[in-house]
């Protein structure tokens, strides 16, 4: 067992150790927990912050950070709906709303991209700026929330296919996409950029592509984030996914990834993603007072983070 | 070329002393300041007058406290980054309000009560970092959601004080030679930093850390306790800017702090720390601090759609940062 | 004879430093080819514009007679060029077979990464090294848990997995041991045998003189000569490079019987286990054998790095204990590592505070005065002959060996009662080498007790009183006398006593 | 009976937000002496709208049977609101409007608020002047309800001339800034438009600049504040939009679920779903019958009002 948590990746063992916990737990106070209904609207809930986390590990694995994540979803949320709405609700539409958000954020990561791997600026500002950049163009495109998405989009979004959840499949597909990326050379070299810059390049490892990749990634899974946000809440809304760039460094982190770079992978940020969703639910349905949940929801956020890295030093 | 040794750094001849003060991130900060005085001058006469310049400055000083614990954070390398100064501010104000409560007498109390609860707060994130080893950013993260938690416990049924008026004029009203006591306090405060980091022990341990911790340990620095000191000073110095700020708007509300939590990492990385450690100073992120209030008022007297003054800002951002704020380039 | 590499005029220029002036290295295909020079003459800049890591400032380079102009790393690796690194270019990260493979890996049907193909790969590159490597070097071994050594045979193993038709090794022997050593020569030559070109930079000459067919010369940044080898001597080599250097005798051996001033009781700790030593005041002790034999570990536990799990430390008699370096250095010891990058560089600060670094708690001063240090500081590094333009500088505009010659400087500057030297020579040149060992034996005539560990044999017979011979990190046997040379010291080191 | 009602807050930034749960658990509470027992159940957390969803559907799962949520978004819940309308669940929205048609709005009409006080200002100006507006969020859907009400007034004056509209996102500190660069670049201001807590942080800014006798700005209701005006004499007014609003969608929805119908006609507003309270008025003839209504209340407490179970029973059959 000793030799098991040593191998590859501790923190990834951890982070499915204390999602179980809070499953069994939230199991116990939350009756109802495990009907198919119950868990598909939890998965709705958790889903946008697990897609960016997964972007944002690429990133960070290259040893940078995205900032903008939120922002990136917010513009894309806009434009796809703004899209929709203006080509009337056929499944055309809907498509070619989605193809052009999804644009939109390749748009938005080559941007932070070519600022950061060519222009070589500092990343964490740098996204803090652009993110400022992509919101006040979200705010350009759609001054205040409103337009409403076509019915089919967020009906498909929250119903089923082939009696499968469709956020099932969107988490089954993540997973996939994650598994494959994994043993691609792909991500070894991420990993190279992220643990020692200049011996990557020293190796003949394209940096700049491979950073700009890395930023594409993220802002592509923002776009995808954003767009179940758009079946979530059927509508456009300029100040969406604010807490998403936060949020999903906390993820990373709590899947096992180092933030400075060079060690660690999606899966555990998937993980991460589901248990930081899953404290809010505990805290709600342990029943504690409301002035005492964001204070108790900090404290298991820290307690699960000093958990992990203690008994990933064992 | 091995004797002569103590040649020091004024022995450059000016040309080389010219590209380098070129380069410095600190006078293009200033140049910077001065571009924004001109075009706000320009754009609406008045902005450049001596008394908004006054009132800029103490806006300022309110960033530039709290922006020197965060300053020395970000010195200390190992990813040393400090989310939770918003949520201490405001904790430092609420803490001073309800000591002070309107009353001078109850100022240098409060002071103390601030800064000591938020010094707390702060080497608890220290030892998070270091004993626990949690990332920092994650730590004040979830640091920031306690002590905003915990506001909103502590704030109930409690009547949050309001400033002593002693404490408002110090912030507000002028005090020698027309310009209010924030300032020199802000001034005692750049000169201690700079003296801090360039000749104590203190300081050289803080850089030590920042470019290689390893190395640190090894000549017997003591890593650990300064990187708890160093989260510890920023709290405190959070918690001052809560004094200050709650003298600035005359009481406390739980969120006041929010709007400084980023704004402080800008103006240090503007100022020309880098955030990987190890390198900068306080006195750039002093002209930081002035540029990123700076560009925040000239924006607000410029008539434009919010969105454009978004853009703009963010622009103006990637500006500042590119012209110095670069990484070392792979191949030289 | 054909050209491999011919550079001409080549210079560089960091800011304001004249890196190289004038570099020109002629190498014909199929030989192994010396580049040698002092600490900073541009031999590493030279090798680095070669392999496309730095642009060179002017000059021209032609690979096997065309005109290149390499504009990455890469290019250069697809002109068949691969270079050692000084520094290493590892990812401490990434585990050995995927650092050898890094941007090559081996590829399934899919594109995915063939983990078992790379596996095999990597393991029969490491077995060419054999019985010469720990256990420690497996393909799946994580390079951060590897120690300097075998962090340096990886380098060497990630070259050779390029195939490449040039080679430039620099300073690829400097933390080998000699059997490690005796089967990189083997490569070198089975590689010269297919027509392989190798440049071979090294600051022990014994090497240079056992392995390579010609020398060039370089000094200030300029090349200077070009020979063969079969045509000089060491002592001609050693005048052009560094001028006339002062080569000690062989240190009289130390008599008498003082109370130790250090003495170590059955202490175990990460790779030793229950070694006994004890060291008189002046005295020279040696730590040998193999490279990894727990010899830096004994050093780095005694310093309070890692922690000692069993066992006592007496300090002239009184019992101590050492839990942190800052704690040793209360007790007056002093450690100088060899691992420039990981222990020692204070990465974009001042050569001056790089020199202050350990005085600061040693003298436990809130005040750091410039004006009162500075000139003691300068006087240190100039007693180890170190170049450098102004302590003002960035450390890192000084090259490998100018850095170390820092290093060891700070910490004569805390005047230790103890000197503890982890290999403290690597990647220093002859006449530094020469200047260190001076003063260390000046030091020991003041009464300084030393404890030495080096990779390179002849330091410890040419310098110490007595060796302490390690194998598998316990001592076995320990040299002194009549016992003190080379045939003993290599038996022991094999595990015979 | 017995009822279990979830209250939802999405941000919990201010003192404003904590004392309108407290008057709704202190409404719930009441229920009591009629016989009713209202459970409620609290979520509150500084999120955004999707995270705002996520409490919904944590009470949705749990049971609830009617939730009451100042929401963070007018759009985003329509999907959300659907799924509990299907499940039985009363939803009320209350502060802050949405859209969805499977919700009831109880609360102020935010255009309506902006336009009193509006409308005072232009009053007290006489008609004309120069003056400036500072808003909370841009893009968040009450500012913005607000900012088309003012300029709807204003626009009917056409000597009022609105030189500048900033953002000072609901912080006081940033109000005061904003003011402060807003007075040094339009040295000629009459009047300043500007809402909720950055109403005391502008005035600080003009008091500072001694411009207090020369300008008329709207205020806010904290007790602090008032104690300011009343002591500095300012001239200044301030529609009150009261924390008690979420008590008194909770008596609405008590109400509801006792099986009562609505009045046929008695939704309006944009969306057609929303009961609008009256907004009460400061001003300063009645400001020191409001400062009488705070003695002993802490400096942060805010004028209130809430519907009683019997005035809420006007909107049913
Ligand atoms: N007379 C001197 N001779 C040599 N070195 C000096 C002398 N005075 C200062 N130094 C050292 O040279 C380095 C460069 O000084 P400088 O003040 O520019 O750097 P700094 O500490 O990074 O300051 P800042 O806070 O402005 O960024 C410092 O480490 C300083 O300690
Ligand atoms: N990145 C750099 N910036 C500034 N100066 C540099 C840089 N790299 C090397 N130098 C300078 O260039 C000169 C040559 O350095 P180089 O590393 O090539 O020497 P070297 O011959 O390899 O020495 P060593 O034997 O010590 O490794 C030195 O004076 C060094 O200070
Ligand atoms: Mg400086
Ligand atoms: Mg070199």
């Amino acid at each position: 067992m000793r030799a098991l948590l040593k191998m590859e990746r501790p923190a990834w063992l951890l982070a499915a150790a204390a999602l179980v916990v809070l499953v069994v737990i939230n199991g116990l106070v939350q009756k109802g927990f495990f009907a198919p209904m119950v868990l598909q609207s939890n998965l709705t809930t958790f889903l946008p912050l697990v897609l960016v986390a997964i972007g944002q590990t690429y990133v960070i694995l290259a040893g940078d950070i995205d900032l903008s994540v939120g922002a990136v979803a917010a513009l894309v949320n806009v434009i796809t709906v703004s899209v929709m709405a203006a080509l009337g609700g056929s499944a055309g539409a809907i498509a070619a709303g989605m193809a052009a958000g999804i644009l939109v954020a390749v748009a938005c990561g080559l941007l932070n991209g070519l600022l950061i791997a060519v222009l070589r600026l500092q990343p964490m500002v740098t996204t803090f700026g652009t993110g400022i950049i992509f919101s006040a163009l979200a705010l350009w495109v759609l001054p205040q929330a409103g337009l409403v998405v076509p019915d089919a989009y967020w009906s498909t979004y929250g119903g089923a296919i082939l009696d499968v959840p469709t956020v099932l499949w969107i988490l089954l597909l993540a997973g996939l996409f994650v598994f494959v990326l994994a043993r691609l050379p792909f991500q070894s070299w991420l990993k190279a950029v992220g643990g020692n810059r200049s011996g990557a390049f020293q190796s003949g490892l394209p940096l700049t592509g491979i950073r700009i990749k890395a930023f594409v990634l993220s802002a592509i899974f923002a776009g995808l984030a954003a767009l179940c946000l758009t079946g979530e809440t059927a509508t456009g809304d300029p100040l969406m996914g604010q807490s998403l760039g936060m949020g999903s460094i906390s993820a990373v982190a709590l899947g096992g990834t180092l933030l400075s770079g060079g060690v660690g992978g999606a899966m555990g940020s998937i993980l991460g993603a589901l248990l930081l969703g899953m404290i809010g639910n505990v805290i709600y349905f342990a029943g504690l007072p409301y002035e005492y949940q964001t204070l108790v929801q900090g404290l298991i956020v820290l307690a699960a983070l000093a958990g992990g890295v203690v008994l990933a030093r064992r | 070329m091995s004797d002569g040794l103590t040649s020091d750094i004024n022995a450059r001849p000016w040309q080389t002393k010219a590209l380098t003060l070129l380069r410095d991130p600190l006078t293009l900060a200033l140049l910077a300041i001065v571009v924004m005085l001109g075009i706000g001058e320009a754009l609406s006469p008045g902005f450049a007058r001596g008394d908004q310049i006054v009132r800029l400055l103490t806006v300022a000083a309110l960033l530039g406290i709290a922006a020197a614990g965060q300053n020395l954070v970000i010195l200390s390398g190992g990813a040393g980054i400090d989310l939770s100064v918003g949520a201490l501010i405001s904790f430092g104000a609420v803490v001073a309000g309800n000591v002070m409560n309107g009353a001078d007498a109850a100022i240098l109390p409060a002071i103390l009560a601030a800064i000591a609860v938020t010094f707390l707060f702060g080497c608890v994130n220290g030892i998070g970092v270091t004993v626990i080893r949690i990332p920092p950013i994650v730590m004040t993260l979830g640091m920031m959601a306690v002590v905003q938690g915990g506001l909103v416990v502590f704030s109930q049924g409690i009547p949050s004080g309001n400033a002593a008026p002693a404490l408002m004029n110090f912030i507000n009203k002028p005090m020698l030679f027309g310009l209010p006591g924030i300032l020199f306090a802000w001034l005692a405060l750049s000169i201690a930093m700079v003296i801090l980091l360039r000749r104590t022990s203190l300081g050289f341990a803080i850089y030590a850390i920042g470019a290689n911790e390893q190395a640190a340990r090894l000549v017997g620095l003591p890593v650990k306790t300064v990187r708890v000191l160093v989260f510890g000073l920023s709290g405190a110095l959070a918690g001052l800017t809560g004094v200050m700020v709650i003298g600035y708007t005359g009481n406390s509300f739980i969120s006041v702090g929010d709007q400084y939590m980023l704004p402080t990492i800008i103006a240090v990385v503007i100022g020309g720390t880098s955030l990987a450690g190890g390198s900068g100073g306080y006195v750039g992120t002093v002209a930081g601090a002035i540029a990123l209030v700076l560009l925040q008022s000239l924006l607000t007297t410029l008539h434009l759609e919010v969105w454009g003054r978004q853009l703009i800002f963010g622009a103006t951002l990637l500006v500042l940062l590119g012209m110095y704020g670069r990484q070392q380039a792979p191949r030289v | 004879m054909n050209m491999a590499i011919e550079a001409k005029s080549l210079t560089k220029t960091f800011g304001s430093v004249r890196a190289l002036t004038e570099g020109r290295l002629r190498v014909a295909e199929g030989e192994i080819h010396a580049l040698l020079g002092a600490n900073g003459c541009g031999k590493s800049t030279l090798s680095k514009i070669i392999a496309g890591t730095h642009a060179p400032s002017s000059g021209s380079l032609r690979i096997n007679g065309q005109e290149v102009s390499f504009a990455s790393p890469r290019a250069a690796e697809d002109a068949g060029v691969a270079l050692f690194y000084q520094e290493l270019s590892l990812i401490p990260q990434l585990s050995v077979e995927a650092n050898i493979f890094l941007g090559r890996e081996p590829r399934t049907a899919v594109g995915a990464i063939d983990r078992k193909a790379m596996r095999a790969m990597a393991q029969k590159l490491i077995d060419r090294f054999g019985e010469a490597v720990g256990p420690g070097l497996r393909p799946e071994a994580r390079v951060s848990d590897l120690q300097p050594g075998e962090r340096q045979i990886v380098e060497i193993l990630k070259v050779y997995a390029k195939n490449p038709r040039i080679v430039i090794m620099d300073e690829a022997t400097a933390a080998l041991d000699s059997r490690q050593v005796a089967v990189f020569f083997d490569f070198l030559r089975e590689k010269r045998g297919e027509g392989v070109s190798t440049v071979f930079i090294s600051h022990r000459l014994a090497e240079v003189f056992a392995i390579c067919d010609r020398i060039t010369v370089m000094r200030n940044g300029e090349t200077v000569a070009e020979m063969t080898v079969a045509d000089t001597t060491q002592e001609e080599v050693v005048r052009m490079m560094v001028g006339d250097i002062h080569r000690p005798q062989k240190r009289a051996a130390k008599t008498g019987t003082a109370t130790p001033i250090f003495e170590v009781r059955n202490i175990t700790g990460a790779r030793f286990h229950d070694v006994s030593l004890s060291l008189a005041p002046g005295e020279i002790l040696g730590l040998g054998g193999l490279q990894g034999q727990g010899q830096s570990a004994l050093l780095r536990g005694l310093f309070g790095i890692t922690p000692l799990t069993a066992g006592t430390l007496h300090l002239e008699g009184r019992a101590c204990r050492m839990r942190r370096p800052a704690q040793a250095m209360a007790e007056g010891l002093a450690y100088v590592s060899g691992d420039r990058v990981s222990d020692s560089v204070l990465q974009g600060r001042s050569i001056y505070e790089n020199l202050l670094a350990a005085l600061v708690m040693r003298e436990g001063k809130l005040w750091l005065s410039p004006r009162q240090m500075a000139p003691r500081l300068s006087a240190e590094a100039a007693s180890l002959k170190t170049k450098y333009a102004q302590l003002s500088d960035a450390i890192n505009t000084l090259s490998g060996g100018n850095q170390q010659k820092v290093f060891i400087a700070r910490w004569l500057a805390t005047q230790p009662r103890i000197l503890l030297l982890d290999d403290p020579t690597k990647g220093i040149d002859l006449g530094a080498k020469a200047d260190l060992f001076a003063l260390i034996r000046d030091l020991a005539d003041k009464g300084v007790g030393i404890i030495l560990y080096s990779s390179e044999e002849s330091e410890l017979l040419d310098n110490c009183d007595r060796i302490a011979v390690f194998n598998g990190g316990a001592v076995v046997t320990e040299l002194s006398g009549a016992t003190l040379d080379s045939f003993h010291l290599t038996r022991a080191a094999f595990g015979e006593s | 009976d017995t009822f279990k009602i979830g209250l939802s807050n999405g941000w919990v930034g201010s003192e404003w937000r904590t004392q309108m749960i407290e008057e709704a658990q202190a409404a719930a509470a009441a229920w009591a002496d009629e016989g009713t027992t209202v459970e409620v159940v609290v979520q509150s957390a500084n999120v955004d709208a999707q995270g705002q969803i996520g409490q919904v559907r944590n009470f949705i799962n749990q049971g609830v049977d009617a939730i009451i949520i100042n929401a963070n978004s007018p759009t985003a819940f329509s999907p959300i609101f659907a799924q509990a309308a299907a499940r039985g669940i009363l939803v009320i929205a209350t502060d802050a409007e949405v859209s969805s048609q499977d919700a009831i709005y109880v609360g102020i009409d935010h255009k309506e608020w902006a336009m009193q006080s509006a409308k005072w200002l232009a009053e007290t100006l006489e008609g004309k002047g120069n003056i400036v507006a500072i808003n909370g969020v841009a893009g968040h859907p009450a500012n913005e309800m607000r900012v088309a009400g003012y300029r709807e007034v204003f626009a009917e004056y056409p000597d009022i001339h609105v030189l500048n509209e900033a953002n000072a996102n609901w912080d006081q500190a940033q109000g005061q800034q904003v003011m402060q660069n807003l007075l040094a670049t339009y040295p000629d201001l009459q009047g300043v438009w500007v809402q909720d807590g950055m109403a005391a942080g502008a005035w600080r800014a003009i008091m500072a600049a001694e411009k207090k006798d020369d300008i008329a700005a709207t205020g806010e209701i904290r007790k602090d504040f008032m104690t300011v005006w009343s002591e500095e004499n300012l001239t200044s007014g301030a529609s009150v939009n009261p924390p008690g609003v979420m008590a008194s969608a909770l008596n609405v929805a008590v109400l509801k679920l006792q099986g009562r119908e609505f009045k046929d006609d008695i939704f309006t507003g944009t969306y057609g779903n929303a009961i609008y309270l009256p907004i009460p008025f400061v001003s300063n003839e009645n400001l020191a019958e409001k400062l009488s209504e705070a003695e002993g209340k802490p400096g942060y407490w805010s004028v209130t009002a809430a519907i009683s179970p019997e005035e809420a029973a006007a909107f049913f059959k």
